[in-house]
């Protein structure tokens, strides 16, 4: 039985925002989900950010999230995902 | 005393003088500030100007947790972190930070320590663009 | 580089701006910047004013000293050590100290060395004046 | 035989010089003496700087001097002598 599936937020910045050609997106995602397959869900729909997958960090309402994480995410409808490339402020 | 923190993200060029000045107090003896510079060069590259972008709300949540770390770690008075976003010519500054505190200790290493942070935790990115034309999306090594 | 720095003994107010701006340039990416600041209380002692008193052509050649033990410590791009004498009212700067240098880590241990040697080596005095009317020769514990 | 003397300027700051009543004076002392003889010498004649005698530096044209230095001094005529209390800058 598949996961039910919310609609939520993408924001794109820097590098992905330029390899994508938009700040914002919507996908639909299981509600239940692992990290990993959070980062896999995206790339199947942005391909585009697959040559920086290696670097991207994620964050799920302005919280970062670490990929390798085994507990599982529950997203709800409208959450906000910003896709983080390498950080360069300062 | 976390009210007398002000973090903000901000297109505006920013003034060292005004920084300093939300910091001062009566009961502080010391006030450190550091600003992060656009330098003229990477490499053996010619740089015209940093042009910077950040996810605003998170940028300021986490500069928000820079000040309640240093709270932890130092007894300071007041925190000011302020950084710019869009083009950042040679010589301007992307970021200032003041920390002032009763002895000169607490605050210069309360700097020191948010500059560092603040490039490894903060989400803001500049890309550099050069004489010929060509640009770069920067990564924070350190 | 020497010819980069610049001390100075002033009874003027000291402006926070100008002297970060002796020290920018444009292969600079990092400028640190230290005020001590007269504080109001001492203990349990309101304190109204300081009154700083220096031997000036010594005091400013110990402070070039200081620039010199700093470039053989560091890689700085500029140097400025300003301090005022006279009278010095509650939450004005005392003394500025400001270094810049290519990355951040450089000035930032190069401000802090310099604050804590200036107190131990410049010969500049100060005397609290307190609400009672009564005063005090300080005395550099560090 | 005694060392010939030389005049030489003494300039007060801060405590010493509220304690003296005046910036600067002239003292003669021997053109060779120790460090702990110029202390001496500079005590005999402003007695009322005893009371922080232990806390005074001094400086011989305008360079720090050690007080248990054992290494002789030698003095010219217009040497700048400065009585240095505690110091509290910054």
């Amino acid at each position: 039985m598949e996961s039910a599936e919310v609609e939520v937020r993408l924001l794109f910045f820097a590098k992905s925002r330029e390899l994508v050609g938009r700040k914002e997106d919507t996908i639909k995602l299981p509600i239940h989900l692992l990290p990993a397959g959070l980062w896999e869900g995206i790339l199947a729909k942005h391909p585009c950010l697959q040559p920086i997958s290696d670097n991207i960090t994620i964050a799920l309402n302005q919280e970062y999230i670490a990929r390798e994480e085994t507990e599982p995410i529950v997203l709800k409808e409208g959450d906000e995902i910003a896709i983080i490339p390498p950080l360069s402020g300062g | 005393m976390s009210g007398e923190d002000v973090v903000a993200i901000t297109p505006d060029k920013l003034n060292v003088e005004e920084i300093t000045e939300m910091v001062k107090c009566p009961q502080a003896g010391a006030v450190t500030v550091f600003l992060g510079t656009t330098r003229d060069n990477f490499e053996d590259k010619k740089v015209i100007k940093l042009e910077y972008e950040a996810y605003v709300p998170m940028a300021e949540a986490e500069m928000r947790k820079l000040c309640h770390q240093i709270r932890e770690k130092w007894n300071v008075e007041k925190i000011a972190i302020i950084h710019r976003i869009g083009i950042v010519p040679v010589m301007d500054a992307s970021v200032i930070i003041a920390v002032s505190s009763v002895h000169r200790k607490e605050s210069v290493e309360a700097v020191h320590y948010c500059i560092d942070s603040l490039k490894s935790s903060v989400p803001i990115w500049k890309k550099e663009v050069y004489g010929d034309g060509s640009c770069n999306w920067k990564e924070n090594k350190e």
